[in-house]
């Protein structure tokens, strides 16, 4: 865990309004755990935190999409010039649990879901993906580049069917209530994975985003509410997360 | 070899190898930093506030950035002081860097308590005083807008601590200067200054304050003037040496609040952007003092005060 | 063809055409930036601080950037006004703007001497209240940080005005709504927020405070976040319309500060770096107000309140 | 006078830490007057005030040294790229008076200087430049390439000879007892020209810096002090100047 100083190496377009930049990065690469993020210097203040996409041999990918100063200011940096990040933080997902396992992805969720895909060739994965719209359902064909055929849906019906991906979640539940899942996402996303996983009796691991400081747990800025009753007020997304299994968040009952 | 800038600073009695410490509430309780750091190079180190018991702090989100600024609504989340004991002071004591604990309340009797609780731990250099934090039972009034009720907050833990009192004034009032003088005459060893300004950032698409919060505290280099504005007034008017900080980022910037007065500074926001602010300013700090004339930090502090002009004798302000 | 967002905006009785006006001081008495700015466009223009007599301002030099924003000691160098009136309100009043003159003194009797004469002159739609100048005779305590002196002054202006009286709050106070509601007590028409914050920057290689002046006022849009917590305030906590002010520089800005509570806008800083910036601004605020939802400037003032929740609810501030 | 955008056609390195951008100005171009100056967009909140160093057609140029992030951002624009500008702005320096005239330059007050030779090719010019040191003794070649031999000097005597443009001033003026004065440079060196000129009785026109914020003359920030009793306090180098004649600032008497 440190700064460092990462030559960007290719810079890719999957989409619209998204870039994902490849970075040399030796040795981060072999270190890393799908869901761990890297803090990134982006032209402002803060630093901004971005999940690890995928990783090439000594390379590692940062997928996002362009929503602010700071992804614009990423957006603009070109092959050749370095990026400055921290990392790799935060805890990631577990290897596969026994059994059928589902990766649940929203949006810019599903950057670090690839990862772990990439990561667990062999584990028994369902891949689910929702996007708002045709544009920013991402990673479709890397994921069928491993052989996998992720289920898709859009808000608007652009892509997939029309709905939320927890709408396809719910179904994949009826074929496998053995399941478990991996989520990541916007948190609306990620309360609805957690009443779906917690009806059905499954272990669920959900991935959070929130504003950061630090990055490291020092300024207490990324907190995310632990389950009422539970152990603590407050858990930072920086450091206890950005994976939190369900239970720590949304205790042991039904959410 | 040109002789190497003497950067001992002193603040009162304590003795620092350098000038440069982390400022309180941005470098945790010291371990979350401590891969990327140095952390033996620090001048020193103010942790984040302590509170006679646990502190729940605000609903996120918690920070929002601005421009050359941050805007930051924590409310001052903390274990308590017994679990700080317990849990953070070992590894700090451990480190071997001069340690200040900023000390929280509601209420006199809360700072009171957390002083005389530190009192009985080895280990730590001086207390830092925030009262700049709300003072509930005074119906939202601050400790640090209020002459009175800083000297009564202050002697409380003057009283008790058995070590330096430093007090962290806040700017956001127009009697820094009386509040200044109440930590003086209560006792105080040195001031710090400044906290945050109250700010707010609205989010556009929410159509609410951006913070969980509500209004926050802006810092960073969007409000160094104000610090050193703050700094070079206190530093002239009480007879206190001070702690200067708000948006330092550079051993430049480190030389304007010495230069301004400040005996000592603090980098706080900085340490976001690049975990390695501090040492960075501190490496740079010996030519930045050269280039400017300073064989050492103790020249530079409060050069830019006039000699034998008093403020009063200012023209007007704009 | 989309409906074009109506801009109208109002303070108090005032209609003006756009929420956007130039901010005092920044705009001279309005011949300066003719050829830049297409004058008839703006929403309205606040000119110069005018006093009874003429002021002299502070040595130079007078401005000083800062990360994000701006040092200034003018010093309210002004003509006093009876040149103003001979030789500036001929073409203001030719410019079929709405014109608000802003109101300068160092007595509550200064003060009423200019809004006397202003009186007598036609043109001009509102006074501007500038009450964080200096008062030399209370031994530099300003009008604008004790609410008893913010009465007696505006009340003096408001007797004598014949027209609506805008305040214009300093953010540089824990008393801004005490202030504020001292000036609607004693007739203020409109509050205007904020005035600078007051700042210093030392000039490294001189050794002294950069500004003739020493310390200056901070503007730009380093202030921002603090402008915005001042309106928020102010238009929720007190009964009068609210003009914002403080680091606009794009209609998004103005869109944050119209949701904080703001009824219209000033422009001040920004006009230094792109003289076009208050036309832009008005440009481009339509597509912002469509982009977030609004139909009209109207729709957007005060959205950003939370609906029958007031700050006292609100939690610790960080 | 409005705000323009314009187009860099060369970048020149004429010194080490100076820059010398050459814009394509049509419209601007033949309307400028030696001494008038641009406020030219920089990076930051505040323009930077920069003086026309040539005319040449339709091209014209910006001759600063790095002192600072503005002067610094300036001198990293590439040909291609357009600078924006507001100008021209204030009051230059008026036509050749009969008799010969001393052009005094100081450091980066000399771009002007040159200027104005280059628009009066015709006067009777002496040219004395001064500065810190060689490398900062700018436009020497240029006032050669007008068939111009200035008189240098530098304060370390590193080129021509060692001490203050003000000597060679005194020098001249034995020989040219009818002479008058355009000067440009810092504010001691033009003190020292006020009052040389004086005791010779003799016109002198002095081009001044001062920290700007609006350059149109609305802010009132630029301001230097007019003479003791005379019509105005302060005087705008914005609008008023940035050249005076001495006795605006000086008063008719001696200094
Ligand atoms: C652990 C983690 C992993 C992430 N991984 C990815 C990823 O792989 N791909 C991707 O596109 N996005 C990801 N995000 C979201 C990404 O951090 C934000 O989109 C980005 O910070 C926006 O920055 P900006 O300057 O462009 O936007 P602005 O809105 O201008 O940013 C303003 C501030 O808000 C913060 N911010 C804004 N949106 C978010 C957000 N959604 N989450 C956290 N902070 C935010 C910024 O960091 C910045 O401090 C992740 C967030 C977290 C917490
Ligand atoms: C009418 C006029 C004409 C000028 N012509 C030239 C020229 O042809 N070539 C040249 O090299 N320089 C010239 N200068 C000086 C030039 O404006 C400054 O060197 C420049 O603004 C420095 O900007 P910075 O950001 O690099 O420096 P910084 O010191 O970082 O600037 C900080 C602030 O101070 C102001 N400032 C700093 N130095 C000066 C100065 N000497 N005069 C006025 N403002 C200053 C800047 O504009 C900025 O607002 C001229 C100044 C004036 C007033
Ligand atoms: C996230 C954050 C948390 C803070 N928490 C505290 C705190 O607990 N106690 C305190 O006295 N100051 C606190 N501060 C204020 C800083 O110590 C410092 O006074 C201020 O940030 C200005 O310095 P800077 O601009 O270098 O950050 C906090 C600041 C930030 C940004
Ligand atoms: C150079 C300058 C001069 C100013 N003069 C006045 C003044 O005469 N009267 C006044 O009420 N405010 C004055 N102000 C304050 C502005 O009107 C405004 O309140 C402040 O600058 C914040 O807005 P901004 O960030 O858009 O500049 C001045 C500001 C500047 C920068
Ligand atoms: S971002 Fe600082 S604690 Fe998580
Ligand atoms: S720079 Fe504004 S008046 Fe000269």
């Amino acid at each position: 865990m440190r700064a460092v100083r990462l030559t960007i190496v290719e810079r890719r377009a999957p989409a619209p309004e998204h870039v994902e930049l490849m970075v040399d990065a030796k040795d981060l690469a072999g270190r890393l755990v799908p869901g761990q993020f890297l803090h990134v210097a982006a032209g402002g203040t803060l630093r901004r935190p971005l999940s690890v996409s995928r990783v090439e041999g000594a390379r590692l990918g940062m997928l996002f999409r362009v929503v602010g100063a700071g992804t614009a200011w990423l957006a603009e940096r070109d092959v050749g010039e370095t990026v400055d990040v921290m990392g790799p933080l935060g805890q990631g997902y577990p290897p596969p649990p026994p059994g059928p396992l589902a990766l649940v992805g929203g949006g810019v969720g599903i950057p670090p879901l690839f990862f772990y895909a990439q990561r667990w060739p062999d584990a028994a994965l369902s891949v689910l993906l929702g996007a708002r719209d045709h544009d920013s359902l991402i990673m479709v064909d890397d994921f069928r580049g491993l052989g996998l055929r992720p289920g898709l849906c859009t808000d608007d019906g652009s892509r997939g069917k029309r709905g939320r991906v927890t709408g396809l979640l719910r179904d994949w539940f009826l074929e496998h209530p053995d399941g478990s899942v991996m989520a990541c996402g916007p948190a609306p996303m990620l309360h609805e994975v957690a009443r779906l996983t917690a009806a059905a009796g499954r272990p669920a691991w959900l991935g959070f985003e929130q504003r950061m400081g630090c990055g490291v747990g020092a300024c207490l800025a990324c907190v995310v509410p632990g389950a009422p009753g539970g152990d603590r007020v407050w858990y930072r997304v920086c450091t206890d997360g950005p994976v939190f299994a369900r239970e720590t968040l949304y205790g042991e009952g039904r959410p | 070899m040109t002789p190497v800038a003497d950067l001992t600073a002193r603040v009162g009695e304590i003795v620092l190898p350098n000038p440069v410490l982390a400022a309180s509430g941005t470098f945790g309780f010291g371990p979350e930093y401590q891969s990327f750091v140095e952390m033996s190079r620090l001048g020193g180190i103010a942790v984040k506030g302590v509170a006679v018991e646990p502190w729940p702090g605000n609903p996120p989100p918690r920070v929002w950035e601005t421009p050359s600024g941050l805007l930051n609504s924590i409310g001052l989340q903390n274990p308590g002081v017994e679990a700080f004991i317990r849990d953070d002071l070992p590894f700090l004591r451990a480190l071997g860097v001069v340690l200040v604990v900023n000390v929280i309340g509601h209420t006199v009797d809360e700072y009171r308590r957390v002083s005389e609780r530190l009192a009985r731990e080895s280990g730590i250099a001086a207390l830092e005083v925030n009262i700049s934090c709300p003072n509930i039972k005074e119906g939202g009034m601050q400790f640090g807008h209020d002459p009175e009720r800083a000297f009564e907050v202050v002697r409380a833990v003057v009283e008790t601590a058995g070590r330096p009192v430093w007090v962290k004034l806040s700017p956001n009032t127009d009697r820094v200067l009386e509040v200044g003088e109440a930590a003086r005459s209560a006792g105080a060893a040195a001031l710090s200054a400044i906290n945050t300004l109250v700010g707010m950032a609205i989010d556009l698409d929410l159509r609410r304050p951006a913070l969980g919060g509500g209004s926050g505290g802006l810092s960073g280099p969007a409000i160094r003037p104000v610090g050193v504005r703050v700094v070079y007034e206190v530093s002239r008017r009480i007879g206190l040496p001070v702690v200067g900080m708000g948006g330092i980022e550079t051993a430049r910037d480190a030389l304007e609040y010495l230069m301004a007065g400040a005996s000592a500074v603090m980098v706080g926001t900085a340490t976001f952007g690049r975990p390695d602010a501090m040492t960075r300013v501190i490496d740079e700090l010996p030519d930045a003092l050269r280039q400017y004339g300073f064989a050492s930090v103790a020249e530079a502090v409060g050069a830019a005060h006039p000699r034998g002009r008093t403020l009063e004798g200012a023209p007007d302000e704009y």
